[in-house]
Parts: C-alpha cells; structure tokens; sequence
C-alpha cells in the first residue's frame, strides 16, 4: 500500500483527496491545473464517485456547495482567475458552514495575466474577497508529498469544521513529478450514510428533524450571534491548524519566510549562504491562514534581517510584519509575471541586503 | 554523494521530457530523492520542450528549480545556443550531433558529442533517439544505477508493448558500444 | 365532518413573510400538497433561491437549503449527484432565473439534471423594491423604467419555456398560471407531473408559474391576478412547451 | 338532500387579501372590520350554508388560511 | 449652484458621481443601494448618458470594463455579495489599466447574510479576491458630504491612474439624510472626443496607431515588466492618495480608529469621555488603500491603548496592528450582523479597556 | 499582373499562434477581410475571448480589447454605450460563449445589442488542451471524456444558434462552416451581412462558424475539415436561424 | 445650544418618516446642522417604521446613532412600548392617544398625550396626523423655528398638491389651539 | 487564350498545414522538403500553368500564405 511512486503534482493531488475520502468533482478547465479534471472524469466513476464539468467556475462552487450541504465530500480545482469568480460562494460557504476542499494551482495575475507559476494569490486566498467575516483555512505545501498529505487530511478538516478548506500550489507544484507514498484510501460515506453520520446535512431521509442550510440571518441579533459562532470555530482552527517549519533561527543571521517551491528555493539559498560563511535560517509557514506569527517570538538577537521570498510583489509581507512587529528590518526578494528567481539570486540579493542593513 | 543536477533540451517530440522522467524513475528506484520540473507554456504544440531533474541520494531535494547543471542534454540547435551556458564549469554538455552542426564554444566542461537520430535509425527505429542520448549521458555519468533504468523500460514497456523493450535496451547501450 | 380541503402538512404552521395576496404562498402551498399527496415529503431536497422566497425553506416542510442568487439549478446538481434517490426541486424567481442565473438554467436543463424547476415569473424583482426584471413586460413601469420599459432600452422579455424548449435535456415544460382557482388546479397537475417524471427517471422538468406582486404592481391582489390573467399571459402563452413522455407515446 | 360545507378561516394566518372574497361564485365571503393580532382584517364567512364546496376560497388562499369540512347529516 | 440640500446618501451619491463626469452606468439591483441605479435610470438619459441594467454583478463589471476601454467614464455601485462576483473582473480591470469608478453600499454577512448595515468588507475592498498583484483605492467617507466630495472625484482619479476606484459606504450612509452642497457638473467626453483625450482607448477613430486593450502577457518577462509598471503607478497613489483625519493625539489617552459611520460614533465617544475626564483622541482613516499607516507614529506616550471601533469582527486590526507596531496595544470594540454599537457602548467598553490595560 | 486574391491589410503582416490547419485563421480572414472590402477597418473596434485565440488583436487590424472568459458580450455591450456610431463585434470559443458565458450572451442577443458574434465553434476548449466542451458531440472523446461524450454524463451538446432564434433581439443569426471553399465563401457572405445589418441598426447579429481543432481532435487538418463537413455539420446543421430584414420584405 | 436628538416611532404609514424629514429640512433652513436616519428592514411592507433626526446647531452632527432621544415621538403602541426607555431624563415622550390606550411608566420625563388622528380627523384630513404630532412637538420642543418648517410645508404642498397648504399649516398648530 | 494565374506562397507564414493541396482541384500544389525557419514544410506550386484560377488554396489557407495574381498576356 505505502508503495512509493513517481507522479506529476496535479494527479497526486488528485488521487490523496480521492484516498482521503473525496467522491465528488466539480470543475472547470484551466491551466495549470487541467491534468486534475482530466484525472478525476477517469477515476471517480470507477472508484464510486462522481464527476460534473461545471459550466464555470461560478457553477462549480455553487456545485460543491449543494454537494457539501447534502453531505457529500466534494472537491474542487482551479486556477487563480478561477478561484476569484469564486468568493460569492466562499463566503456562502462559510456563512452557510458547509465543507468543501479546495485547490488553487495558482498562476501569473493580475486578469489573465499569464499561465506561468505565481504566488500573488496571497491576498485572494488569505484575507478573500467575498463579503463579511468568514474565514478558510489555507495551507500551502513545499512538496508533492506534503501536498499529498494535507489534500489527504483536507476532507476530514472541512467536514470537522463545516468549513471550506484551501490547498494552495503553485504552477510549478502542479507540473513537478517526485516519488510520493499515498496513503490509504478512506471509507467515504454512502447517501444512505450521511443521514446518520450528517444530520445537519439534507438528504432527504426522513431521519426525525428537518434540515435546512442556509446563510441568510435576517435578524440583526441572530447574524450576530451566528458570527459569533462562526469565529468560535476559527479560533479552534487558529488554535489547531496552524503549521510552520522553522530551522536554524537561533543563530541566523537571515532569516527567510517562504512557502510553496519559493521555501525550497530559499533552502538551497540557505545551503549556498552557509557555504560562504553566512548563518541563514527559514520560518517556512505551511499553513497561510492560521498564519503562524508566534514562530516570528524564536528570531534571535542576531537576526539582522528578515526576507520574504516570494513569487508577488511582496503580498505576504504584511504578514511578516505582523509577526516581527518591527523589531527586524523586513525586505522582499520577489520575481512575478512567471519569472523564476534561482538560489544563486536569492543568494546575491541577500548579501545585498545584508550590506545595507549592517 | 551530493546533489545532481541535469537538464534536458529540445524540440516538442524529440522525447526530451521522457528521458528526465525515466532518470527520476530510476534514481527513485535506487531510493534516491528525485525531482522532475518541466517547463510548460501557453503554446500546446510545436515549440521548445526542456525539463530539469534534480537528484539527491541522501536527503530530500531541496530545490527543483537550477540555477547550473551537472549535466545538460541538448537535442537540436536553438537548446545549444539557450542553454550551453547552464553546464557548471567541470560539467558534462551532451549534444545531439545529428541535428546539430555546431560544436560547443567553452572549454571548461566536457562535450559529448552523440549523433543519437543517426544511431537510432541504424537500430531501426528513430524514436529511440531519446534513449540513446540517456545511455551516454548515464554511461559518461553514471548518477543512476542501469538495474534501475531497466527497471523503469520494463515497466514501460510491458503488455502490448513489451516488443519494444530490447529495442530500448539496445538503444540504451548503443553509444558506449559505439566505436568513437 | 369530512375534510374536504385541508392545510397540506407540508406547510410549516407559520405565517409566511410574503405580502397580502401574494401568489409565492399559491406556489409554495400546491407544491408541498402535492410532494404530500405522493407522500415524498420525507424524501424530498428543495432549494430556495434569492428574492422574496429565500425564506422558502421557513415555510415548506422538506429539507432545504439556500442558494447564491441565481445558482440554485447549479446547487441541486451538486446535491443530485450525492443523492441520486431523492426528489430535488428548485424553486426560483425571475430575477433569479431569468437574470443572474441564466447560465445555470439552461446547462442545468442541457444537461438534462433530474430535479424540477419551479420558476416564478412576476415580471419584477420583488424583494429588492420592484426595479425591472427580464420578464418584465413592455410598456409596464418598474423603478428602474420609471416610464414603462421599452425595446430600445432593454430588449424584449425573455420567454423562459420556449427558450428551454430547444434544449434535448428537459422532459417536461410547461407554463400555467395562479390566476384563478381553475389555473391554480392545472399548475397543481403540471407540478405533479413534474415529480412524476423525475421519479421515472425521465430528464429535467421546468414548470414556469406565473405569479402576481401585488406590492410592486401597484395593484389590489385581486385586480393583480386580472393583470395577470389578461395582459400577462397574453404575452407569455401557457400550454406545455416540451413533453418527451407525449412524443413517445 | 344538497351537501352542505363549513369553511373555517384561520384569522391569524390571514392577510386580508381579499382573493377568496373575490373569487367566492356565491360571494359569502367578507372581511372582518376587527384587525387581527398581525393588523389584517381577516375574511370571515357571511352564510355558510349557501356554500357549495367548490374550494375556490382555498385554492386562491395564498395564506393556507383556509380548510373546508363537508358536513355530515344532522351536524352543523 | 452650490445651494445646499437635503439628500439620501444614495441619491447624493448618484449625482456626485454625474457631477464628477459620469456617464455610464452599469449595475444590478441589490439592497441597501437599489435607490443608486433607480435614480441613474432616471437621470443619465436626460443627461447624455447611458443606464443599463445589468444581467448580473458579472454582466456589471465586465460592461464597464467595456465602457472604460472605450474611452468611457462608467460607474458601478453594488453591495457586498455583488461586490464579491466582481473580483475576477477587478483584477482584469487593473491588469488591463482600465479605469472606472466603484460604491460598495456595504451589508451584512457572511453568504447572503442581511441587508442590515455592516462593514466586515474590509478586506474585500482592500486585499481584494482576484488574482494577482494588483490594487484599488478606496475610500470610505464618513458624511454624505465627504462621500459627495470623494465621488466627484474619483471618476478622474480613475482617468488619471488609469485604474478602478472604490469608495465604500455602509447601509446606514446610503440610507441617511444630510444636508449637503453639490459641487458644479464637469464637462464629460463626448464619443467624438475621446480619440483625442484618451488616445490609449479602443475608439475605432482611425486616430493613426491603432489601440488594445488587454491583460494577458504570456511572456513572463514582459508580464513582470507589466508588474513592475502598475506598481510604479501603485506608489504614486500611495503618496499621493493618502488620506486621513487625525484629531487629539497629543495627549490622548485612548486612541479610536475607526472609519464611516463608525467614526462617527467613536467622535460621539470621544466628547462623552472627555466630559468624564478621559482624553481620548481619533485616527480616521478616509482612504483604506492606501492606508494612513504613519498616522500612527502621531501616537504619544501618554496612549495606553488603540481601539478600533469596527462593524466587523476587527478586519480592520491587521492594519492597525501594521501602523503601530506593538508600541501600545490593540484592542477592538466591535458588532456585527447588522447590530450598532451606541457611543455609550464605547464609552464603558472603552473604560474596561483602559482598567485593564492600566 | 493583376491581384485576384492579396492579403488583407485587416490582417497584420505577422505569423498567427495557432496549429497548422486551424481554421481560426480562416474566420480571422474572411472577417478582416469583410471589413476591409466594406472600408470598416478604421472605425471598428473588436472584443477578443479566452481561447486559443485570446491573442486575436495580435493578427486583427482593429481596435481591440480582450475580455475575460465568457464575457465579451458584455464588453461589447459597453463599448456600444459610449461609441453609438462604431461598429463593434465580438469573436467567441465555444468554451467561451456557450459554457462560461452563457448569461452573457444570452443577455446581450434579448438586449438586441447592436453589435455582430462570431461564434467559433470547433466543439473542443483548444487553449486548455481539449476538455470537453458543450458543443462535444455524443462520442466524440476529450480529455475529460476519455471514452466519447455520453448523454447521461453531459446531456447533448448545445445548439446555439437554434437556442437564440428564440430569442426577439437578434436580427441575423446563421451557422456556417469553414469546411471547403466554397462554404468558407458562404461564411464570408455571411459576416457581410451581420456587418450590414448592424450598420443598418438592425439588432444583434450572431454567426456561428464550424471550425476544427486539429490538434485537440486528434486528425490531420484535412480529416479536421472532412469530419466538420459531415459527422459534426450532421448534428450542426447550417443554414439561416433567423432573419428579420427577409422577415421584413 | 447643544446637539438635540429626536426619535420618531409608528407603523409603515404613519407618515413616520416624514415628520423626521420635515423637521430636518427645518433644521437645514435655520442653518444647523442635522442628518435624518431611517430604520430599514427586510420587509418593504407593514412592520414598524422609525427614524432618528440630530440636530446641531453649531457643529457637525458627530453621530446619527443615538443611545437616547431628548424627544421621542410614538405613534402606535408597540414604539411606546420598546422606545419609552430611549428618552433621556427630563426629556420629552409625545405619545398618539388616539392609537395608545396605555399611559407612559416613567415619571422621570415629561409626557404629551396627544390625539393626533382624532384631531386630524377633525380637521378633515385623517393624513395629517403626523403633522398635527409634529406641531405639537415643535411646540413643546422648538427646536426648529416655526418660519423654516413653513418653508419646507410651502415647497411640499406646492403645484398639484397646494390645495394641501392650508389644511397642514392648520394641523401643525392643532394642538397648541386645543384646549387641554 | 485560356487565362493564366501566378499563385505566390509566403514561404515564413505556410505552416505546412497541407490543406491548400489537399483542396486544390488541379493537384499541383506540393509540399517542400526544406523547412522554413518555423521549423515547417512550407506549401509550393508545382506547375505554375495548370492553375486555373479557383482560389480554393488561397480561400482555406489560415495563414494568409497565398496570394494570387492574374498574368496579363505576355507575363510569365
Ligand atoms: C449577488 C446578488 N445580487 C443581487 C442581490 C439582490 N437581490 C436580492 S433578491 C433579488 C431579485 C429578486 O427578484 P426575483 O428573483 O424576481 O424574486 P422575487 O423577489 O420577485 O420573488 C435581487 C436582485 C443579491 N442578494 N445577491
Ligand atoms: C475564468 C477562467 N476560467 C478558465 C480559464 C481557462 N481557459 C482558457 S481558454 C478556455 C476555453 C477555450 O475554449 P474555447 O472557448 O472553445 O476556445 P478555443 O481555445 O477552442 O478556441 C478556458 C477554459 C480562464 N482563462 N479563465
Ligand atoms: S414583494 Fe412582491 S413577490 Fe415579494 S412577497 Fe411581496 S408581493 Fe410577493
Ligand atoms: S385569501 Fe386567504 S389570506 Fe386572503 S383574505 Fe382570504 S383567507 Fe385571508
Ligand atoms: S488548439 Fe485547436 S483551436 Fe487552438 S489553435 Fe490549435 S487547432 Fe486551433
Ligand atoms: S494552406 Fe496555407 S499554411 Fe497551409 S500549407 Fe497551404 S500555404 Fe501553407
């Protein structure tokens, strides 16, 4: 079973969230991220499920959310302009607590931008532009096997919570091939099931009481105590699904903050410093929402600077900030529009930036 | 052993992005750590195809984006002149002589020159160009064991197309056969 | 004393929100009589649109859920797809339908999704205040055509069911009309139809209802259903615009 | 002997639309001048026994306001 | 001319923006704004302009995006959940350098929420749900004068940036009744025109060089190019947008920040803690985007506590938090769901506070 | 020497991104072409979609500007605001008008805008790399329908043009292929006729053209065009939807 | 003369609004300041309707929000029962006798009974109930003078509908002239 | 005398797509051996005389590769 192999990202990513208990897809082509569709219309038949190319993206969601309010564990891949017709029915989502999984294979922005890998989804998938206050757990893994694992974990958080989950890759992510071990598939429940396992869910099932998923709260008093609840939820999800990696910042001089392919990139550049004398360590965020700014509390004394590495032009700096609370110079080391920095770069610019600020 | 980092070249269809996967098959086979990234564009067809395998036997890869090569395999003309440069001083430039007429300009790596289409159609079967080229890269710089290249064509070729399996094996060993 | 016409249970005991002689509280209430008759109200999936019935699922006694403006046919496909043994209908105004949610509509229909539509046509968005919908009529003022819509400005109203009608994926559409006690009979049929061939199997079934709004008619209700009677259906013909079950007998 | 009919309005739950007034063929339908708890005048039946227990009152009722009994002999 | 009078905000709103050059209106009926493209329905016409009711927010957005590639000065109003299916065409509009003018009568929610007042857009409006770096300025005025004031201007700040504006009201602003002066009309490009004065517009003028308008630059150094423009234009709204009302800070002991109706209240606040002894002073952000963040270095030593006085569940905060860099703390006096606060709840909320923070 | 065909100058002089056979550049050409004869080039501006030929405005003459996926009938529509005296049209994929966009096309044809749709339809998304697309036909495989389009997976692919003759705002709508040369000449005929009635303040016009994807379909350009000429013109049958000036006469 | 702030209660219909407007646009005349803030609900129909006026004769008006009223206006007896407690002490409560059997509890304010439909009705015009309400206000409260809401009566009741002066002027001094 | 036609190929815009000969009713359009600097077999005309006119090459070409003249007399 935990047999290892070799697959391309995006059909990695599709079979850990088939194994993690996924039976529904709904989607709409776009690139990067098509070899997941493409994966899912073949697979799902076989394996029990179900899938539905949406007419858009707009029907995706809307899809997914009637698949998740009936009980079902449905899944959805897009791509960055995809992901932003999206909101309306995040928010939904959020304020009608119904789960869903979530995968932006982000691209170049802003409109249609480009096709090549970007990271400047930070503000879309992190703060999101649908309406009111409603929260997604987002977590963006640095390696197909770490993606493999979240996506698998992914199913069960959304169904914990009532609550749409998010992966984030980017293109790079999605196109890499690297030998994954998959884990076990889960029991996904059956219509019969979720009568039982859901009762909040409608299924049409006679179970006693009548359900009803919804998100309108005409009454000032209700909607405000539904928010409340709602951020009840999200602070046992700040308190339980935050994720980082941190190395090497007790002595750093540097200090990176990257996630995604730009956390390997500045792991190299971590390899590359060290070589030439300079002391580097990494506060690599898994988990975007909740963001782990407590890590930010271990940078050192000898900490001179603190550098994102990203693929924007800089969106993830606000949240640095947030968490070095200006005790630090914090600086970017970005490309965009699909230009790829490489470790020597990042190496170069922070020698740069290190000049600058000593 | 340390980091190994190559990188493939050509045009759509000459089997560019097949040879670097059947690399990080095989070192995957070997329990090496293995990364392939192809470069992918708006453009479906026709076009340049390249990608990079980074393999790295005793932790996990760091990086699959190079900034340099180990060793980098050029097809045709135009993925010489774009990417001669990537070769790290002291590394291995493998080039495609039967497409290309041009002889490398540094001096500082070591050039290969394999008319690999010449080889392949001599075998009789053009389409095995590709792994001709991999069997001198492999045998000029042996990061993956052979047991393991062959595990991956038997696994490739298996079923209806189990024929094609000594063909590729042949292709495989054919420029370190080859009189030079 | 024999119950000759009694309170279906598929209505909740409540007072809806709809206002005096609005024709929502006809449509609600023949629909859940007839799920009752047929005894699927413990089997049945609705979901309730945006407008002035967003609160549906306060009223009819199935499980329910909302949906975004306009995606309601996209939500129940999603839910058809978990549950390929239940009744699923939606239910939805013009602006719903007709506006937002015409792309939704008409893959939903192409796809020949098995649920049932029921589209209430009031020829005005209701509860935003009576600005103009795709079905308003020519000439007719809404507070976005303050005097009275015109083809120039905002096209022809759309006509739902012959639009649908091209499709190969509905089974069954039709028109009727809550006008009188006869026409709310006849929907009454054409709703129990409706479910009928969804149980069988048979496609994707539209029944378009058309209904009054009073309040932003500016009308009694009862001089509303006249309206709606003569000038109303006047341009949106009722009669049944697709039946697969008659073309194969 | 001719079937004869009680119709029984739910006072709360009507809105005073009028339309089983309007709609009534033998017009026994009429509107209460007391306003119930919600502020409608409610309908109320004027004769009951003139009723033919054609339902037209609880067809066109919007409000689910309205049930129809059809009286056995001897009950009123 | 500038007679005063008493108007709806949303009725204000609709002539500022006429006033300020517009001609073009787009937008689809949602509560608490409906009264905007009513009165513009019955307006524009007899002003030379054009009213199209919309098929949706989609149909909205990408109409003006229309308009305003043409050469047109189009304005937009919606409210939350419209604003939300607006992101994809957000982005493109910035990405295609395209201008046009914004409102967000904001609501409540989360999903379909309530129509009752709110502001937990905050981050909707100024991180955005679309794809890729790009950015809008908003603003958020706090009297139905100022709004008039901002309005009137925004359709040439959208010309000049080349890029959309927004401007934020909350339910209560739109329905709201102040006596306001309403700034001279001012001269509108014909069609015939706009060759000359927008030479960059599609006008099918036969102007010499022919004219695109687009967002997709497969090339990524070109797209990175492309970036790196817009937020070279991005920094001169920074420097050159910024705007914010400070009152009080010399000696406050409390700080609020608030903006919208909400400063409002937190200046009602401010009067009654001062009648009980306690200074407290105010920032007022006007515009969102660019944020006021130096405002906050005004705050003295005096300051035991910066409280952001919120319709959200504190969106605002990050922002806080990024001005004033954990010199004080931060605190929150919030409601949500369509639920007000009065300036006595700040008061004692206020009052609890400072004990605590004592 | 005397030119019997040159190369439009509605056509920039610079190769086109698309395969080797796609006709594409054939509907490019026959639409600049158009313009060109009718001395349209200078005052017409374009809408360009999401698809393959996102990049039109690279190889078209005209004012242009992309518009996001599907909503290029809306673009227009805005376009037509300010510029009353322009001709505009809009060039469309199948993915992008008959999936995504819907609403929007549906919308702007009710509407009567005044602009012209060249509707490409070669039944596949090319840009993606061949997913289905509403107008796959039952058989035809994709990448998301590995084993051919089934009814019961995706209901029956979509007719567009027969879809919007119901429609009261149009004034011309036809279906055209590009098969041979002598339909390609009919197409031409065709866009000469949207371009004139929308010149003569008519309505919307729609043509949609059968094109091929050689690439995505898996066949040489010249089996592309055979299979467009029979298995897909079978299921897509040309011919004039709808004309209100022959109406008229 | 500080900010003054005024709440007007009833059900849709009774012309809540309006009496909120006409005192605003007084208020503008005599050049203070004011801002007219209406409740809105979800149901454009029945339901209770009511608007809050601040008036400020030197400064801006901070807040439109108020946590209490100097005058409170109720025209039917849910808004006595849920907006008695909004009057501040010593401030002014005017309750619509003709539609509110109860009395008000409090004894910490001045209390109006004022039976603004009889008295409309005796004038003629049952419509004109809120303005009779209105002037009793004003008299009881002046806090706009009576000249500035002449003028806004006199630009409302102009063209089609100055036939309506009069009867309005007359209902707004209805009270003051009635014996008490 | 039989009119006579010059059909010219832009040799940098052909794509090899092959479709020009395969309409053309008189069969004399070949494809080259050489590829053009796109990497392409570019489209020619064998014999130059034969042709009668039709345009069909020139009318599905997607390339805009073609472009037809009409000789007057005595040109070649
Ligand atoms: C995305 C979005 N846009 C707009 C609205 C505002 N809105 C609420 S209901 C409605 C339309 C109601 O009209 P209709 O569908 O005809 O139903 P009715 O109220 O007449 O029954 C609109 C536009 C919304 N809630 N969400
Ligand atoms: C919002 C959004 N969704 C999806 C895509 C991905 N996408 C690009 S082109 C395309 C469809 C192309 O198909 P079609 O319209 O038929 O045109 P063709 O390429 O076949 O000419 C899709 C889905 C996108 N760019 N934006
Ligand atoms: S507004 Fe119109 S549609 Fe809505 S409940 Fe009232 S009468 Fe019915
Ligand atoms: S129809 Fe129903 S709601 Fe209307 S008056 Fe009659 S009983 Fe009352
Ligand atoms: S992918 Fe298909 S539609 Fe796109 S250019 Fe190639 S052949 Fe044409
Ligand atoms: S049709 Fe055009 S592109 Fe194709 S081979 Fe002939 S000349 Fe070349």
């Amino acid at each position: 079973m935990s047999e290892k192999v070799l697959m391309k990202g995006n059909e990695a990513f599709a079979e850990a969230v088939i194994r993690g208990g996924v039976r529904f897809y709904f989607g709409y082509p776009i690139t990067p991220q098509s070899e997941i569709p493409e994966f899912m219309s073949r697979e799902l038949p076989k394996r029990g499920g179900r899938f539905l190319q949406a007419e858009s993206e707009l029907g995706a969601i809307n899809m997914a959310y009637g698949c998740g309010a009936a009980g079902g564990n449905g899944f959805i891949s897009s791509s960055s302009p995809g992901i932003a017709l999206m909101q309306e029915g995040m928010s939904f989502l959020c304020g009608a607590e119904v789960p869903v999984t979530l995968l932006n294979v982000s691209r170049g922005g802003p409109g249609i931008g480009s096709i090549q890998p970007g990271q400047a989804d930070y503000n879309q998938v992190t703060r999101g532009g649908g309406n009111g206050d409603y929260r997604i757990p987002v977590f963006a893994p640095a390696s197909i096997q770490e993606a493999v694992d979240i996506l698998y974990e992914a199913p069960g958080i959304a169904d914990k919570y009532r609550n749409p989950v998010m992966v984030l890759a980017d293109g790079l992510m999605g196109q890499m091939m690297e030998p994954v071990v998959l884990p076990d598939e889960k029991h996904a429940f059956t219509s019969q099931e979720i009568a039982t396992a859901k009762p909040w869910a409608i299924s049409g099932s006679e179970k006693g009481e009548r359900s009803v998923v919804k998100s309108l709260r005409l009454q000032p008093e209700v909607l405000e105590a539904h928010v409340e609840h709602l951020y009840e939820k999200y602070a046992a999800m700040e308190k339980d699904l935050e994720r980082v990696e941190c190395e090497g910042l007790e002595d750093a001089e540097v200090v990176f903050v990257a996630f995604g392919t730009m956390a390997r990139l500045a792991r190299e550049a971590m390899e590359l410093l060290e070589a030439q004398g300079i002391k580097a360590g990494m506060i690599r965020p898994i988990s975007l929402w909740p963001y782990p700014y407590k890590a930010f509390d271990e940078i050192s004394d000898k900490t001179k600077a603190v550098i994102s590495v990203e693929l924007s032009m800089g969106q993830m700096l606000q949240d640095i900030n947030l968490g070095v609370k200006g005790r630090v110079p914090v600086k970017l080391i970005h490309r965009v529009g699909g230009m790829l920095p490489t470790s020597l770069e990042v190496v170069e610019k922070t020698k740069k930036i290190l000049e600058e600020v000593r | 052993m340390a980091t190994y980092k190559l990188f493939f070249a050509g045009s759509g269809g000459q089997g560019v992005l097949t040879m670097g996967q059947m690399l990080t098959y095989a070192a995957m086979y070997a329990d090496m750590n293995a990364t392939w990234l192809p470069s992918y564009g708006p453009e479906m067809r026709g076009g340049t195809a390249n990608c990079t395998v980074v393999i790295s036997p005793d932790k996990p890869v760091s990086c699959p984006l190079i900034y340099e090569a180990d060793d980098v395999v050029v097809m045709n003309l135009p993925s010489l002149i774009k990417f001669e440069s990537l070769v790290k001083p002291g590394g291995n430039l493998f080039i495609n002589s039967s497409m290309i007429d041009q002889k490398a300009t540094r001096d500082d790596i070591n050039v290969f020159y394999v008319p690999a289409n010449d080889i392949a159609m001599k075998l009789g079967n053009a389409r095995t160009a590709n792994v001709v080229m991999l069997g001198a890269m492999v045998n000029a710089a042996p990061v993956v064991p052979v047991q393991m290249i062959y595990k991956i064509m038997e696994k490739t070729f298996s079923g209806r197309k189990a024929h094609l399996l000594d063909i590729n094996k042949t292709a495989f060993h054919a420029w370190e056969k080859m009189e030079k | 004393m024999k119950p000759v016409f009694t309170v279906t249970k598929g209505m909740l005991p409540v007072s809806t929100s709809y206002c005096p002689g609005c024709t929502h509280g006809v449509a609600h209430r023949i629909i859940m009589e007839t799920l009752d008759e047929m005894d699927l109200l413990g089997k049945t999936i609705g979901v309730a649109p945006i407008g002035c019935s967003v609160v549906a699922h306060q009223f009819m006694n199935v499980d329910m859920c909302e949906a975004a403006h306009g995606r309601a046919p996209a939500v129940a496909s999603g839910i058809r797809r978990v549950h390929p043994e239940r009744v699923v209908f939606t239910y939805q105004g013009d602006g719903d339908l007709a506006s937002i949610g015409m792309g939704e509509i008409v893959h939903a229909a192409a796809r020949g999704e098995l649920f049932s539509t029921f589209f209430i046509n009031n020829g005005i968005y209701g509860m935003t205040g009576g600005q103009m919908a795709p079905t308003t009529l020519i000439g007719q003022r809404s507070t976005t055509s303050v005097n009275g819509r015109t083809r120039e400005q905002a096209g022809m109203p759309l006509r739902i069911c012959e639009l649908l009608a091209t499709l190969d994926g509905p089974a069954y559409i039709e028109r009727v009309s809550l006008d009188t006690p006869a026409h709310i009979r006849a929907a009454k049929k054409a709703v129990r139809k409706a479910f009928e061939y969804q149980l069988a199997g048979k496609g994707f079934t539209f029944i378009e209802l058309l209904s009054t709004c009073p309040t932003n008619w500016g009308l009694t209700p009862f001089e509303a259903m006249k309206r709606m009677g003569s000038e109303v259906a006047a341009y949106y013909p009722l009669g049944v615009y697709k039946d697969t079950g008659k073309e194969a007998e | 002997m001719a079937k004869r009919f009680k119709v029984v309005f739910d006072r709360e739950r009507c809105k005073g639309c009028e339309l089983c007034k309007s709609f009534c063929p033998k017009q026994i339908i009429e509107m209460d001048t007391q306003v119930n708890a919600k502020g409608y005048c409610p309908a109320k039946i004027t004769e009951q026994a003139q009723c033919i227990g054609c339902q037209s009152c609880a067809t066109v009722c919007p409000d689910c306001a309205i049930e129809i009994y059809q009286l056995e002999e001897g009950e009123a």
